[in-house]
C-alpha cells in the first residue's frame, strides 16, 4: 500500500482538480479514478463563493484533500499560501508548488527547498513538486518532505515520461515515496511511470481535458494498477527500458 | 544579439518592410510552418497573413488544442471598475478626450467602495482598475491607495491607468497589484503623433517603456494590445508580440497576456481608418495563440456576446462580463462610458454562457498570498 | 561565431581530459576535435609532478583552458578549488561543478548557485555545469554565470539526449550560452544537440575511451559542425524533434 | 521499509538462507539477470552463485565496458603508510596479533615524516594511514595530528585503523581525512568471535556500525571489504555489499569502494578455511562492478603483479605499489610487516605496466581544497 506521512492509501493514482468542464464532472471522474487524494489549488478555493467552489465537490470522509501552492512565484509565497490554505480548516498536507517562470510553470529547485524546510518545520506534511532532479531529490529528503513528485514533462505539455533517465534514478536513490507528476497524457504514460517503480502518479489535464473525463479517469485507474502489478511481478528487461533491476528498495 | 531595451531593438524594424513580409507570404511557406509543433514571434508574420486567413479553420484546431491543453476548460472572469474619467490627453478615438464634453467624475473611496461591494456581490475576485489620464494618479496616493482598499476583500487587482514611474509602479505592487494592462494603442510611430493630438500621452517613448518599468517594479501580469482600427492590424500586432516577446525574454517571471480593443463608437466623431472585422480579430487570437500557448488572451464587452463566447471556446481565457465604462457606473448610471458595451448581458448570464459551452467559468484565481 | 565571456571561438566542441589513455592520445585527439576550450580538473593538476601533468599536454597558445571543480560537493569547496586554480596561473575561467552525489556526479542545484553567486562576483568567469533545469538557468543567468552546461544525460552514462526536452526550454529561454554537456555517447547525440540550437557541447567520456580517441574526435568536430550548420539552415519540422521552431533567438 | 541501522537489516537475514540462495542459482535465472542493464544488490546472489562462476567471460566484458564507461583509462595509485604496529587485539588470521613475538614499533612524527617524504619523491599523492590497534590512537591525538602532519603535502588521507568514536572520525576529516578503510573481516558472527580470539575486535558491533558513525561525521569515502578465507566468500561479499548498499542509501553524499584482502602467509600459524582462488576473486570483482559501476575498486600489492595489472584493465580502480607494510618500512626495512607482499615492484615498475596495458596512471586525484 501506499504509504505518504504515516496514512495508507489503496489508490495509487493522485488526480488534480483545475482543468475540468465542471465540478459534477469532476466528482463523477474522481470517483471513477478511485483516488483518494486530490489535489486542489489554494488560488481557486473561495469559501465566501460556495456555489462555485471546488473544495464543495470534494468528499472529504473519503478522500485527503491535497492543498497546492501553484501560482506562487518564490518561497515566501507558498509559505503564505500554505499557511492561508490551512487556516482555512484544510488540514495540514501541501503540495507544494514554487514556479517563477509562469510559462512553463517549472520548479524553481532553491526556492522550493528554501520552502519546504519552513514548511516541514512548521508541521505541514508537505509533497514537494520538483523537476525531476536526483541531488534535489535527496535534498529535499533532508528537509523533512513528506514526498518528492518530479515531473515527467511540463505541466499541461502531455509529453508522457520525458525526464526518464532521472526519474530512474530518483526512485532507486529515494527513501521517500516518489509521485510522478505532470505531463503524463496518456493512461501508458502512467502505466510506465508505475512500471519503473515510482510509488504513485498524478494526474490532471489528461483526464480534465480528455473528450470523455469520467472514462479516462477509469482508464488511468487501470494503467495505473496495471503498471504497480507489473512492477511488482517483475518486469523483464529491455534496452529501451530505463527499468531498475530487481528492486534493491524492497531489500534496504 | 542583446538589446538594452525594447526601443531599441524596435528601432531595428521598418514597418513597411514588417507590412511588405505579411503581405508577400507565399502558401507554401504556409504550409511547411503549419508542420511545425511550437512556434516563435519569427513565424508571426506568416500566422498573421492575409494568405493565412484564408487557413483560419486549420489554425482553429491548432489553436483549441493548445488552449485546452493548457488552461483545461477554465475561463477566467474579470470586472473593469472605472475610478475617474477626468483626463488631459487628446486622443482623438477615445471617449474621455479632454474637449468632450462629458460630466467629469473621480470616485471617493466611498463611491469605490459602494461599485466594488456590488461587483463582490456578483462574483467577482479580479478588478482591473481604469482611469483617465487624471494627474491625480501621478501626484497623490489615490490610486495606490485604492489599490489597497479593493486589495482587502479581491485577492487580484490590476491597473489600466496611465503609464507610472517605475517608482509607483513599486508601490503598487506593494499595495496588491498583480496586473497591468498597457496598450502602446499603435508601434506606428506616425499614426501615434496623427491620433494623439495632446496631453502627456504623445510621448511614444514614455508609453512603450511602461512594461520595462512595470517589469522591474515586479508587477506580475502585462497584458499588452494595440487599439484595433488605427493602423494596419497584421502588422500591429507582430509589434505588439514583439514587445510581448521582449518583456518575457528579459524578465522571465513576468507573465504576458494580450487584449484586443478595437475601435467602438463613442462621443466624438473618429472613426477606424482600417477595418477589422471577426474574422480577422479570430485570425489575431489564434495566431497569438500559437506562439504564446501559456498567454492570457483577453475579452472585453466591446465584442457581441455571440462572438465573444466563440472566441472563449477556442483560444481566449479571460473575459469581463457586465461591464461599465463610467466611473461610478455599477452604482449610479447617470455619467457616460468610455465606449459602448456591445455584451450586455449579466455577469451571471455571460457565467450560464460559459457553462453552455462546457467551461468552467473561474472567478478567484489568485490569492492574497501572492501579492504585496 | 561562438561568444563566451567576451572571447570568440571558430570551434563549438569543448572537450574533457579526464579518460584517456595517455597524455600523447589526449593531445592528438584535442588537435583532431578542433576544440579551443578545453576542460581539465583541477583535482588532477599537479604542479610538482610535470611529467604526469595533463597541463603539460594542452597548447596554451590556442586553447582556452577551463579548470573545473570536479570532485566538489558543496559551494565552499568549489569556492575553494576555484581559488586555487586561479592563484596557480590556470586563468580566472573556471567550469563550475559542485556534485555531492558520487555515484552519478549529478550537480546540486542550490549549491552550483551558490557557489556560481559568489564565483562570479570575486571575477570568475564561471561556466556551470547544471541539471536540465530551466528555471535553474534563469537564476545562474541572473546570479552572474558567463555560460550554462545542462547535462545530456548523467556522466559517463553515453546515453545521449535523454533531457531533451528541458534542454529545449533552456535554450528558448536563455540569454547565455548553452552548452550541452555530459552523456553525448556519440556523435549523432551531438549532432542532434547543435541541430536543437545549442550553442556549443563538451564531450568527454565518448572521445577518451573509444577504441580509437583521436579518429572519434574527428568525428565529433564533423558532427558538431554539420549540426550548427543544419540549424542555420533551418530543420524541417518533425514530430519526434523537439526542435524550437524559427530562432526566436536571432531576433530578440 | 526503513532500517534504523544496518545491524538491524542484517538481521533479517540468516547466513545459510543467504548461502543456500546462492548454491542453488539456476542457469535461466543467470540467463534472465545478464539481459539486463542495470543491477542491484538484490542480483548479487545469482551473480556470485557457482553457477555464475561458469559465465565469467560473460561477466568480465560488462564489467570491462562499464568500468570503462564510468573511469575511462584512468587507475588510481595510492601508498599504504603503516604508522605502528601495537596492537591489543587477538586475531588469528594476522601478524601485528598481540601473541606475536615481533618488534613493535610506533613511529614518531620525524619518522612519519621520513617515509612521507620517501612516498612524495616516487609521486604518491594519496596515503592511506595504517595501524594496528594501538590504544594512543583513542587515548590522544597521535592519529589526527599524523593526519594534519600528512594532509600538509598530501590532497588526499585515507585511514585504516580501529573503528572510531564519531567525534573522533569528526576530528580526522577536520585534519584533512577524506577516506576510511574499515572491513568487517567477516559478516558471519559465529565465524568472528572465532578468530577474533581477544582484545576490542572481538566487538561485532562496535565495528559493524563504524561505517555508519564515519559516514556522519562526513567521511567522504568509505571502502568495506571481508578477509578473503575466513568464511564462505560468496556468502559474505553479498553482506559486504549490502552493507555498502545501506551506506550508500542512507548518506547519499558517501562514496563507497570495496577491497579484496585474501589471507596470505605472516608470522603466525593460522591457515585459511576456505580457499580463495583468482578466479574466485576475480569473479567477485565482476559482481561488484555490475552491482556498483560507480564504486572505487582497490587492490593491494597482497596480489600477485600479473593478477593485478589483469584485474586493473577489467575493472578494479586503485592500486598501491611498492607497499611496506612496517611502520617506518620505506626508510628502514629492520622491522616485520603485517603479510607478505605478493607484488614487490617499484612504483615505477607498476606505473610503466600500467601505461603498457593502455591505461592512465593518476597519481592526484583530489585536492587540498576537497577537505578539512
Amino acid at each position: 500500500m501506499l504509504q505518504i506521512a504515516g496514512r495508507k492509501f489503496s489508490s495509487r493514482l493522485i488526480v488534480g482538480t483545475g482543468k475540468f468542464s465542471s465540478n459534477s464532472v469532476m466528482k463523477e471522474a474522481i470517483n471513477a479514478s478511485g483516488s483518494e487524494i486530490v489535489t486542489v489549488a489554494l488560488r481557486r478555493v473561495d469559501l465566501d463563493n460556495t456555489q462555485e467552489d471546488i473544495i464543495e465537490a470534494i468528499d472529504f470522509s473519503r478522500i485527503q484533500i491535497l492543498p497546492n501552492t501553484s501560482g506562487a512565484q518564490n518561497a515566501s509565497e507558498a509559505i503564505k499560501i500554505a499557511n492561508i490554505g490551512r487556516n482555512m480548516g484544510l488540514g495540514n498536507w501541501v503540495k507544494l508548488e514554487v514556479t517563477p517562470d509562469p510559462w512553463y510553470l517549472l520548479p524553481d529547485p532553491i526556492d522550493t527547498l528554501k520552502a519546504t524546510e519552513k514548511l516541514a518545520k512548521d508541521g505541514f506534511a508537505v509533497l514537494v513538486y520538483m523537476n525531476a532532479d536526483p541531488v534535489l531529490a535527496k535534498r529535499l529528503e533532508d528537509a523533512g518532505a513528506e514526498a518528492v513528485m518530479p515531473l515527467a514533462s511540463p505541466i499541461g505539455s502531455a509529453r508522457g515520461m520525458k525526464t526518464k533517465e532521472m526519474i530512474r534514478i530518483i526512485i532507486e536513490n529515494s527513501n521517500l515515496p516518489v509521485v510522478v507528476d505532470a505531463g503524463l497524457g496518456s493512461p501508458s504514460d502512467a502505466g510506465y511511470a508505475m512500471e519503473m517503480g515510482a510509488d504513485a502518479v498524478l494526474v490532471n489535464t489528461a483526464i480534465a481535458t480528455s473528450d470523455n473525463p469520467v472514462k479516462m479517469a477509469k482508464a488511468f485507474k487501470l494503467a495505473v494498477e496495471a503498471g504497480r502489478t507489473g512492477y511488482e511481478a517483475g518486469i523483464i528487461a529491455s534496452k529501451e527500458h530505463a527499468y531498475a533491476s530487481s528492486p534493491e528498495k524492497g531489500i534496504i | 544579439m542583446r538589446y538594452k531595451n525594447f526601443l531599441s531593438l524596435l528601432e531595428q524594424y521598418r514597418w513597411e518592410k514588417v507590412s511588405a513580409k505579411i503581405a508577400n507570404v507565399k502558401p507554401d511557406t504556409l504550409d511547411k510552418l503549419l508542420k511545425k509543433e511550437n512556434f516563435s514571434v519569427g513565424d508571426l508574420p506568416i500566422l498573421l497573413s492575409q494568405t493565412a486567413s484564408a487557413r483560419l479553420p486549420e489554425l482553429e484546431k491548432k489553436a483549441s488544442r493548445i488552449t485546452t491543453q493548457y488552461f483545461g476548460k477554465a475561463r477566467f472572469l474579470y470586472a473593469p471598475l472605472y475610478i475617474t474619467n477626468r483626463c488631459i490627453n487628446r486622443c482623438v478615438y477615445c471617449g474621455f478626450n479632454k474637449n468632450n464634453k462629458i460630466e467629469r467624475k473621480r470616485l471617493s473611496s466611498k463611491e469605490i467602495s459602494k461599485d466594488a461591494d456590488y461587483l463582490y456581490n456578483q462574483g467577482f475576485r479580479h478588478i482591473l482598475i481604469v482611469s483617465g489620464e487624471d494627474p491625480i494618479v501621478m501626484k497623490s496616493d489615490y490610486l495606490i491607495d485604492t489599490i489597497a482598499l479593493l486589495h482587502k476583500k479581491f485577492p487580484s487587482i490590476s491597473i489600466e491607468v496611465q503609464p507610472l514611474t517605475e517608482n509607483l509602479y513599486r508601490k503598487a505592487v506593494a499595495a496588491g497589484c498583480d496586473g497591468l494592462s498597457l496598450y502602446q494603442e499603435t508601434y506606428n510611430k506616425k499614426v501615434y503623433k496623427i491620433v494623439h493630438i495632446g496631453g502627456p500621452k504623445r510621448d511614444f517613448r514614455w508609453r512603450i517603456e511602461g512594461p520595462e518599468r512595470a517589469a522591474k517594479a515586479g508587477i506580475k501580469k502585462i497584458n499588452f494590445g494595440v487599439l484595433l482600427g488605427l493602423a494596419d492590424f497584421r502588422t500591429d500586432i507582430f509589434f505588439a508580440a514583439l514587445h510581448a516577446a521582449f518583456i518575457r525574454k528579459r524578465f522571465w517571471k513576468t507573465q504576458i497576456g494580450f487584449s484586443f480593443p478595437r475601435i467602438r463608437p463613442f462621443v466624438g466623431s473618429y472613426q477606424p481608418t482600417v477595418e477589422v472585422k471577426d474574422r480577422d480579430l479570430l485570425q489575431i487570437i489564434l495566431a497569438l495563440r500559437l506562439v504564446f500557448p501559456q498567454a492570457f488572451l483577453v475579452l472585453s464587452t466591446r465584442e457581441r456576446a455571440g462572438f465573444r463566447d466563440k472566441l472563449l471556446q477556442i483560444a481566449a481565457t479571460n473575459t469581463s462580463a457586465g461591464s461599465k465604462t463610467n466611473p461610478g457606473g455599477y452604482s449610479d448610471d447617470s455619467t457616460t462610458g468610455q465606449f459602448d458595451i456591445s455584451d450586455n448581458r449579466t455577469p451571471a448570464e455571460v457565467v450560464r454562457a460559459i457553462r453552455a459551452a462546457g467551461l468552467y467559468p473561474v472567478w478567484k484565481d489568485w490569492d492574497i498570498g501572492l501579492a504585496g
